[in-house]
């Protein structure tokens, strides 16, 4: 087992590897299990070398049963373990979707707090990668609306090592979506920097005239659109939600309130989606403070397209500004 | 082994012709068991009273079934594990877990009444077959820990056409989970008969496509249920992995309260199923072996109705129902989210107040 | 087979047992199955009497296996027939989910619209009813958010038998919440009025003042809130979305910009609901008509809670006029 | 029945001792097999250059098991159903789709490419086992018409863990639907073995717990594959109900080309299997039965051939990516919202040919 060290450049899938790993380390409760995440070490080899570094007690294979790997997860996290499972792509946790619903997120709640369940669901989640269908579906929105789950999305490599620290330290269940186009992407990862608390926003970039609020994989996606506004005169924002669940109310208000215009980014649908939730509490809280309708970007209600046709249905620069540019200015 | 069926005692009592006696447990056993079967059968009663009475929301009664809930209870040890459904309250009352606390749920609080930590119980699982692999986790864990629990999970007939039974039933086979499972096959599933749920010879046949070792044994023969499951528990213990057990049963009464039995069934099918009550048969025996007499039989009345005052007098409350509880076990520490909502509530009810003032 | 003529008061269990017997008369492609439809006719007697007249191969009971349910009505559809099939209670459909998002909803995109999934799944849902836990979920979040499901919802016994009418005339796939609790209400209903159209929302009660919208179990409250607020002289109007999905938005926006303020009602919990959606889509479009911002009264982000207390998760009269009252009356 | 295992011709291509050579399938059947095999394996050859050269996204191939393939296949009536799985593009072939559009789906388009009606083959389903359902769905619903389809079901040992294949034994069983299910045990699930996949003595094993008629089966022996899985049908044809079959095999390549197999296995594994090869069996039977030589040999080289020139030819083009396409068919009439959607979409892309001028 190496000791973490300063990190000069690793991939998201490295920083959450050097995340279990460090966790595992710590912790002996910390236990890893799933479809291939054994000698394998994942399909996208998240979990590359766990088995060996720690043996088969710690990281290991199961039978290919998503409920199975769920409900096995719930009983061990009941006798003291912490599991953190993987779920091997988006849509293959909905089988699972009963477990989590009724069982992940009610326990704690049912035994009036005797018995918390701190695992970890790993998903990799959303497009970007030319994926076949059922492996690049945004379902946030069902976790997120189902109450007793945290749920938690890191946009960059720095946080999907100290999130996930976070999230496997939390007592709660957590949902930890992985935005898999990201896996390969090199950033520098300080692991010794503090694991930062679930439940708060940080602002990616000022910005005084309009903000981006925003998730997961579309934080690049935002960035990128803010930069090109920049060029083009135009101050934007870029908040990163984060934490799903808890929401962080404060920071997205605040920045919002700062511009008086926004628009929400995010992959999935957007009929009843996590970005219509944002849109509704913001235009709750900072109504007075609106120049315009909190715009929404999102995927289209649509199944998820296939690789050819994918890049009409994820939120690109030009659709996020062509939303900043419908914020009304004229009015201002 | 999995298609003929396990009995040490017949509907009378006797022991069943090449069933060598020494074999049956304990008399003493049996004695304690036969109370607590008095017990259970009394705690169905009550519970339903307190139905009828309106003081219960809803109450799925092991009326007929009450040899399984004993069995499945005392072939545990102390830091095992008992995985119950909704049916399984006399289960956890024999595990000995407060009879009132076991029918909080029942009785419409949010939350299943027990510690399930303190008392090794799981709260009894609504969603047909999703606790079992949730046993199978907590036996998984346990091997880890290299401590030798054992975890006696429970279902329906019905349960068994579930997912959720196949998966649990392979992965305890794959790791060699120390589980037992128990299949009550009470015949019913509401209204569905066994025949609609299974075409195998039987459901302990299942065991096979598992590689799990499986036994059909008599449901109302606390003998050859308490030996059996024993057994199981005792491989499971000492590693030698899970165990499907099926119970041939009978539901004697409707599903629940709410539930009219006269439109899928008739009595005369009950009207069969009443002389096999396992009370009758443990007591005829008992009786026979010259342990139990009027003076006991009193005495383990006497028992039974100071469980049922007790349950009586637990369940006049009103119960917790504190509305601020709502907001508190959801997350070890509220979301803000949370906070505001548990606040709104708050400030409603405090309008309330001052309003009815 | 009773021939159907103008019944003066049933139940909405009646209305749609009539629905159900009238189409099973009309199409004998429509089959009905489930657990415990046959013989008992559903444990809220909806199926009640339909084996009987129909025979076994019409009404039947399964094992009791949800996904097996969904995935063998998906195997009627694609061979020809018309399947309405039912969940016992909302959170029993969880089970189901995988079949109902990866196939239900996406079999005619994925075939070109070769395989269309005529198929009804009905759904009792949400609470009222004193039940105990995963018997009072309000799932439609889940089933809204997820493309390719029609999501319909009657609030009232004439709509539960002209909407289920038209569920099963769907040519595509219809998740057809039936709101629980009121089951056992009595109501007129003219089963020879025309078939109401999938995705027509209603006025139920005009108001000049305020604007609440609603649908399903939620609707008999807002309008006695409404009732209410006219004795204490404020004319609030009533909008049952009924079509989750389609959304009438042309309905409901003209209300709503009529009257300059909304309240959105809802039982489910509040966070990425279809109250959020409702609320960010009808802010998007009425924004300069806005005097304050859409509000909305759901249920807390909590699990759903026992009876004893679920009178404090549901929306009643008094929060839905406190939030009308917190409409920003003083300013306009 | 289930445990032993069926074979008719060994891996020298005689016949096993105890096989009466008179019940194996008729010359002609078995050389149009072979035929069929040729043409499947160059399938998966061309395919799997196709990845290579970048021109599809993915191929599971089922190298090694064009056994299974063919024969579950041509076993099949016209009106009888095909649900195949990612890995059974080879017996979609077989059952005469043709082979540019059974691509589709792999080289990155969002729809099955065929018409599943027209061809009575399902779309080729990726979430494991949920399909099984579905064709018993068919196959109820044919029995309810007074048809006599059949329904052929595909999975893998990997899917036979997924709660969804229990209830659609299960289902099938109770329903007596006529369905067969045929399941590719190749050993893996991706890196996952069979013996983490299941503790039971067979996949087979499992019909037991359905009461389904259960058969284990040489999967790299056409003539073993095409008794058992023809004797399938017909019972299921006449009423008979479904049957399980086991077919021993194994996946030669990775899982897909995407995946590196010597992280999880090693060559020597791989190399025990090479002599299996189904087609080299059936070669040296009909070789030596006469009815093969170089010219016919040749004759079928030149229609796999032709087949593989038909599928470059095909995989050449940028296919459909109409974007309007992707709000046209999730509803039969489109949902204002989408209508909405697409609107916007058109907007943005005359925008950006009006930008590109
Ligand atoms: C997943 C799920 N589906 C449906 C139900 C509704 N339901 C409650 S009990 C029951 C019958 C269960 O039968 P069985 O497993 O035989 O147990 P028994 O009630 O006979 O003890 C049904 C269908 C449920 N609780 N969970
Ligand atoms: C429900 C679901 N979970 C996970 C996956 C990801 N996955 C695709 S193929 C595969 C292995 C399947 O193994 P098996 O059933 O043996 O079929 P084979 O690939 O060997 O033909 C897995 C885990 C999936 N497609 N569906
Ligand atoms: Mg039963
Ligand atoms: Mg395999």
């Amino acid at each position: 087992m190496s000791t973490t060290t300063l990190t000069p450049k690793i991939t998201m899938a490295q920083a959450i590897n050097t995340a279990l790993r460090d966790a595992m380390t710590a912790d002996d409760r910390v236990v890893v299990f799933g479809e291939d995440v054994g000698p394998l070490g994942g399909v996208f080899r998240v979990t590359d070398g766990l088995t060996a570094s720690f043996g088969e007690d710690r990281c290991f294979d199961t039978p290919l049963a998503e409920s199975g790997i769920v409900g096995m997860a719930i009983g061990m996290a009941m006798n003291g373990m912490r599991p953190v499972i993987e779920m091997q792509f988006d849509a293959f946790a909905f089988p699972a979707f009963e477990q989590i619903v009724s069982h992940v997120a009610k326990m704690a709640n049912r035994t009036r707090g005797k018995v918390r369940l701190p695992m970890v669901i790993r998903v990799p989640y959303a497009g970007g990668v030319g994926g076949v269908e059922h492996h690049c579906d945004s379902s946030e929105a069902y976790y997120a609306h189902t109450p007793g789950l945290l749920v938690v999305t890191p946009a960059t490599n720095a946080d999907a090592y100290g999130l996930l620290r976070a999230a496997i330290d939390s007592p709660d269940p957590v949902i930890f979506l992985e935005p898999k186009k990201q896996y390969f992407s090199k950033e520098e990862v300080d692991v010794t920097a503090p694991v930062p608390p679930i439940g708060r926003a940080v602002v990616r970039r000022e910005g005084r005239d309009a903000t981006l609020i925003t998730y997961g994989p579309s934080v690049p996606v935002a960035l990128a659109a803010a930069e090109q506004a920049a060029a083009e005169g135009r101050d934007v924002g870029v908040v990163d939600v984060r934490s799903i669940v808890p929401f962080d109310d404060e920071t997205v208000c605040a920045a919002v309130r700062a511009t008086g215009r926004a628009v929400v980014v995010a992959e999935a649908p957007g009929f009843a989606s996590v970005a219509s939730e944002i849109a509704a509490r913001v235009t709750e809280r900072c109504f007075h403070h609106l120049e315009a309708p909190v715009r929404r970007v999102t995927g289209f209600d649509i199944p998820f397209p296939a690789p050819k046709l994918e890049r009409h249905q994820l939120p690109g620069v030009d659709r996020i500004l062509d939303a900043v540019d419908d914020l009304q200015w004229e009015e201002s | 082994m999995s298609d003929s069926l396990s009995r040490m005692l017949d509907e009378h009592g006797n022991v069943v012709e090449g069933v060598d006696p020494a074999t049956l447990p304990p008399l003493a056993d049996l004695l304690d068991g036969y109370r607590a079967l008095v017990v259970a059968r009394r705690f169905n009663d009550q519970a339903s009273a307190l139905v009828r009475q309106g003081r219960l929301a809803v109450y799925p009664s092991s009326h007929g079934q009450e040899a399984c809930q004993v069995a499945a209870a005392t072939v545990l040890g102390e830091h095992d594990w008992l995985f119950p459904t909704y049916r399984d309250c006399a289960a956890v009352v024999t595990r000995g877990v407060d009879p009132v606390e076991v029918l909080t749920l029942l009785a419409g609080e949010w939350h299943c009444g027990y510690d399930p930590v303190a008392t090794r119980v799981a709260p009894q699982c609504t969603p047909l077959a999703t606790q079992l692999p949730h046993a199978v986790g907590v036996a998984h864990a346990a091997r880890l820990k290299g401590e030798d629990t054992v975890v006696m999970a429970l279902c329906g007939d019905g349960a068994t056409s579930e997912g959720d039974f196949h998966e649990a039933l392979n992965f305890a086979a794959v790791f060699r989970a120390p589980v037992v499972f128990l299949v009550q096959n009470n015949k019913y599933a509401i209204s569905v008969p066994l025949a609609r749920q299974s075409a195998a010879p039987s459901l302990a046949a299942k065991g096979v496509g598992y590689g799990v070792p499986a036994e059909l044994v008599d449901g109302n023969d606390l003998a050859a249920l308490t030996s059996v499951l024993a057994a199981a528990v005792e491989r499971a213990r000492s590693g030698g992995g899970p165990t499907l057990v099926e119970a041939d049963t009978y539901r004697i009464q409707a599903h629940t309260n709410a539930d009219d039995a006269s439109r899928y069934r008739n009595d005369d099918e009950v009207a069969k199923w009443l002389p096999r009550d396992p009370l009758l048969r443990l007591k005829a025996y008992l009786t026979a072996q010259g342990v139990l007499d009027a003076e006991r039989e009193a005495a383990f009345a006497q028992v039974a109705e100071e469980m049922a005052a007790h349950v009586r007098a637990g369940s006049a409350g009103e119960g917790t129902a504190d509305p601020s509880e709502l907001f508190r076990h959801v997350f070890a520490e509220p979301t803000p989210q949370l906070r505001e909502q548990s606040e709104l509530l708050a400030a409603e009810l405090t309008a309330d107040l001052e309003a009815a003032r």
